[in-house]
């Protein structure tokens, strides 16, 4: 039993790596603000999920475990937040360029 | 290598840095951007001392703690007031700069506030 | 490393201490929150009762012969803070007493409230005035490197946007250099605090100057926190921001700023080399620091010589006086240690209350005839004898003639540096002493000569009083008994005292 | 060399690295932006350092708050910072102060590598006393305890820092709202975002000062993340910054070192000392006090970050 959730936990935080790390270069890569946005909220917020989800097996009580979804939630509110902000200020730029 | 050599490593490092940034960079705002850089490598050496000073089943001294706490709180205070000195600067003159120069050109009468 | 406690406990009397720290704490609190007119009543009211305390704490020392210490919230240092008063705070505390409310007393006719409504300019003057005496009382009675770094950066806080009150840009530049330079010292004392107590756990300077060994931590922490007050000292090179800073204030906060608080910063250099670090080898940084303080009297004076407008030049005589406070670093090991400490000290306060004096009648010279320039001040002695009086009475003690304080400054410090064989200071102080007479003269020559000009509005009798008050207690200090230098060594460490 | 070790080494590099670009970056506001991320990276450090009382104030003060200020900085001073580039200092100059301060870290470096090891400290005596302060959290009861008086006097110097800031404004605009005048018409995005954050935050704010008494947090965290909670209201146009004339408002920046200052003179008369204060009230009196402090922070960060004021005053 402590075998699968390590393996599940391991599983699901490798992929949550992996989709940083996706995100990260995505950031870095692709050409414009509006694609980088797309790369970075879609990996992040599905690797932070991932993250989360590998860890809440573990959490020692239901009150941690409650934070760490809380924590989820609240990123994804303010990176889509973000996102928004950061689309409409490259649109008005362009726009009025 | 402890995570507090580290740490003090870091720290005198970015005290280094905060220090060339604040003498080196001419416009005020990398100065008080500097001026936080320097800050905070000071915490971390209190914060070395704090590590290496764990006893008593803590984990690290509280007191240099409670000391970075003020002092951050402080750094804080001393960023908006130059902050907005620098804004209220570039709003009277048109640029935000510290060199003498921009300034001896402006007519001295004399009559300055008594 | 064990800290024995015991040593420090507080003494009859020592609650007495807080005072000068709370009362205008509170004056600051309430000044902002009721605002307005009532700002400028809550200083006046608050200031003299200050000064008593100052008076009451300079004569508990006196009568003790100890220095006062009193332990804050119920615990002993090093735990705990102390607040410790000896000669050296106390007299400091009565300087202050006294300027502050002399500088509040002139400013009241430029930072008056109508009734009714409240004012930017008397608002901010009449509570950052208060902060100031906050901030001077915990450097002078602070017992703890901390809680002095926290008094250093209150005196920052309430210091700079006196130089900018009126919002011209070259004094929001001015502010704002100023400001740096003291953050930059700010960090750099604080990083010092946080090696020493790295290497010893207290900050508490009784119990730590006993500890003190000449290590790699106590050499640099030594070395950062003098830059550092050296940057708030003005003291060269590091004077860069001062005369500007010092010029364009208003008069009033001009006199507090070049009188009392570069004497701040000032005081914790001595505290730091004097008490905390007394068992070091001081000759060396101590060269190092009258070696500075030669330079800055030399360049400050050249300087003074060249300005064209009076508070400039009384801005970099400012530069040139803080020099000869640093000229009793090398002199601090031996039998004319307590010779030099006393010279220091004495120019410290004879400094305050004649650079006060001089800043607030380059005021009233500035606002009766409308501009400080000294090329069209001819004359000008004539229409108002009393503010020039003042201005030239300032002047003795900073060309270090009898009868004034400095003089007796100057004249301790030379012979301290002749008893020593370290001539050389002597020499720069007489050289100093021949500029400072050459600056003045360019301002007093052609006032007391010629047509005396046209004043677009003669000066109040009672702010000329004030200052001419402050002028002549520079020139008082001069009589000051022996038991002043007796008093003046209360409290200073055994080790200095042993070698007499 | 261990996982956990790998980890230190790279989050060194790391925080090394954003804290070059912040000094060498071409732009300021690439700079700031740097700057907001070493914060955060910063607050990691102090994690690792087994100081989550400092980690927490790091990230909500030292990056939060100050991040904001300084953002919102850069930009208003685009097109303003260039004009001091020309007059950056010359090759030699530049190579003898990167020397200096090469020299300062190394021999700082050095001595912070020299300090010993089990060294001297105050955390035994600090354990020794919490008992009667009634708290679990020495660094709380080193800020409201055995070093209450820096505290408080830290307290005014941020009432000093509100004064310094409001007196930049100009004399016909002195009592009236800092900020711009604003468009009526709320941000929707940030709105929505101001509606569900806000009151998750007060209540993450005030958690975390109730709990500082005993585990991690305290006064100045949770005062910190009320006042970012203000200020997303305020960014979201969904409240009006007040007016600084306004009574209520100078009643709260004072509130905390007022209260503070009333006690520990209560303390002189109670409990035989300044500051001090009777054992059997400790616990209640340090919360009273704190209770007040977040207050005075909650509202002091958003109005120092604020600026002077910039309207006329509404009568």
């Amino acid at each position: 039993m402590n075998l699968l959730v390590d393996l599940f936990s391991i599983a699901a935080i490798g992929a949550g790596v992996f989709f940083f790390l996706a995100g990260t270069v995505g950031l870095l890569r692709f050409p414009d603000p509006l694609s980088r946005l797309h790369a970075l909220t879609k990996a992040d917020n599905l690797g932070l999920g991932l993250i989360v989800l590998g860890l809440l097996p573990r959490s020692e009580s239901l009150l941690a475990a409650l934070k760490l979804v809380a924590i989820w939630a609240l990123v994804q509110l303010a990176g889509a937040t973000a996102a928004q902000l950061v689309g409409r200020a490259v649109r008005r730029k362009g726009s009025a360029a | 290598m402890t995570s507090a050599t580290l740490g003090g490593l870091v720290g005198a490092a970015l005290v280094g840095l905060g220090l060339y940034g604040l003498i080196a960079k001419p416009q005020p705002l990398r100065k008080i951007l500097a001026f936080n850089l320097m800050g905070s490598g000071v915490f971390l050496v209190f914060g070395i001392v704090a590590r290496k000073g764990a006893a008593a089943g803590l984990q690290a001294d509280p007191v240099p703690q409670a000391m970075v706490i003020t002092g951050i709180v402080v750094a804080f205070a001393a960023s908006a007031l130059a902050v907005n000195l620098v804004l209220r600067l570039f709003e009277a003159a048109g640029q935000a700069t510290l060199s003498r120069d921009a300034w001896a050109k402006l007519p001295d009468d004399g009559a300055g506030p008594v | 490393m064990r800290v024995d406690s015991s040593a420090i406990a507080a003494t009859a009397g020592g609650g007495l201490l807080a005072l000068p720290i709370l009362l205008p704490v509170v004056g600051v609190l309430l000044s902002f929150l009721i605002g307005g007119r009532r700002a400028e009543w809550i200083a006046l009211v608050l200031m003299p009762v200050e000064l008593a305390v100052a008076v009451a704490i300079a004569c508990l020392v006196w009568r003790s012969g100890e220095p006062l210490v009193y332990t804050l919230a119920g615990y002993t240092p090093p735990l705990g803070i102390a607040l410790r008063a000896d000669g050296f705070s106390a007299v400091m505390l009565v300087t202050a007493g006294l300027i502050a409310p002399a500088a509040a007393l002139f400013a009241r006719a430029s930072f008056a409230s109508p009734r009714g409504t409240e004012k930017r300019a008397p608002l901010v003057f009449w509570t950052l005035l208060q902060g100031i005496q906050a901030a001077l009382s915990v450097i002078f009675l602070g017992a703890d490197l901390f809680n002095l770094y926290v008094g250093l950066e209150l005196l920052t806080f309430a210091a700079v946007p006196l130089v900018c009150l009126d919002g011209r840009p070259e004094t929001l530049a001015a502010a704002l250099r100023y400001l740096l330079f003291a953050l930059f010292g700010s960090v750099f004392y604080l990083l010092g605090v946080a090696l020493l107590y790295g290497a010893y756990g207290t900050l508490d300077i009784a119990l730590l100057a006993p500890l003190i060994r000449p290590q790699p931590a106590v050499w640099l922490a030594a070395a950062l926190m003098t830059a550092g007050l050296l940057a708030k000292t003005a003291l060269f090179p590091l004077h860069l921001w001062l005369p500007s800073a010092h010029a364009n204030a208003p008069a009033a906060a001009s006199a507090v700023l070049s009188g009392l608080v570069v004497k701040g910063s000032f005081f914790l250099v001595v505290r730091l080399w004097f008490d905390v670090l007394a068992s070091l080898p001081g000759v060396v940084p101590g060269t190092i620091l009258a070696a500075l303080g030669s330079a800055a009297i030399l360049f400050g004076s050249v300087l003074a010589l060249r300005q064209e407008r009076l508070k400039m030049l009384i801005a970099y005589s400012t530069v040139a006086q803080i020099g000869y406070l640093f000229l009793m670093f090398p002199l601090s090991r031996g039998p004319w240690a307590a010779d030099a400490f006393s010279g220091g000290v004495m120019q410290a306060s004879s400094h305050a209350f004649a650079k006060a004096a001089m800043f607030l009648s380059a005021g009233l010279i500035a606002e009766s005839l409308g501009h400080d320039r000294i090329a069209e001040l001819g004359g000008a002695a004539r229409a108002m004898p009393a503010t020039f009086l003042a201005l030239g009475l300032g002047g003795l003690s900073l060309m270090g003639l009898p009868p004034s304080g400095g003089f007796v400054a100057k004249w301790l410090l030379m012979k301290a540096s002749i008893a020593c064989g370290q001539w050389v200071w002597a020499v720069v102080m007489a050289a100093g002493g021949l500029l400072a007479g050459g600056y003045l003269y360019r301002v007093l020559a052609p006032a007391v000569s010629g047509e005396s000009p046209l004043l677009q509005k003669r000066p109040a009798r009672s702010r000329e009083s004030v200052a001419l008050a402050l002028a002549l207690v520079a020139v008082l200090l001069a009589f000051a008994p022996p038991g002043f230098f007796a008093f003046l060594q209360i409290g200073r460490p055994a080790a200095g005292l042993a070698l007499q | 060399m261990s996982v956990l070790q790998a980890l230190d080494i790279g989050l060194a590099l790391l925080v090394f690295a954003v804290a070059a670009w912040t000094i060498f970056a071409r732009g300021a506001f690439a700079a700031t932006v740097g700057y907001v991320v070493y914060g955060l990276l910063l607050s990691l450090v102090w994690i690792r350092l087994f100081a989550v009382d400092v980690a927490l104030t790091e990230a909500a003060i030292g990056s939060g708050v100050t991040g904001i200020l300084l953002i919102g900085a850069a930009a208003r001073l685009r097109g303003g910072e260039t004009a001091g580039d020309e007059r950056s200092l010359s090759g030699a100059a530049r190579l003898f102060t990167a020397g200096l301060c090469i020299l300062v870290a190394l021999a700082l470096a050095g001595v912070v590598l020299l300090l010993p090891d089990q060294g001297p400290s105050l955390a035994r005596q600090s354990m020794q006393n919490l008992a009667e302060t009634g708290l679990g959290n020495p660094v709380t009861a080193v800020l409201i305890a055995y070093r209450s008086f820096d505290t408080m006097l830290e307290k005014v110097v941020l009432v000093l820092a509100v004064v310094g800031v409001w007196s930049l404004a100009a004399d016909r605009y002195w009592g009236g709202a800092p900020g711009e005048a604003r468009a009526a018409r709320p941000e929707p995005t940030l709105a929505f975002l101001a509606q569900v954050l806000a009151p998750l935050g007060i209540l993450v704010g005030v958690h975390i000062f109730w709990v500082g008494a005993d585990e991690p947090g305290g006064a100045f965290q949770g005062g910190a993340i009320l006042a970012a909670m203000w200020m997303i209201v305020m960014m979201a146009r969904l409240t009006e910054a007040p007016q600084t004339n306004a009574f209520w408002l100078r009643l709260a920046l004072v509130a905390g070192p007022l209260v503070f200052l009333a006690a520990g003179v209560a303390g002189s008369i109670f409990a035989g000392g300044f500051f001090a204060y009777p054992p059997w009230l400790a616990k209640p009196a340090i919360l009273f006090i704190e209770t007040f402090m977040v207050l005075s922070i909650a509202v002091t960060l958003p109005m120092l970050v604020a600026g002077p004021p910039r309207r006329e005053p509404r009568q």
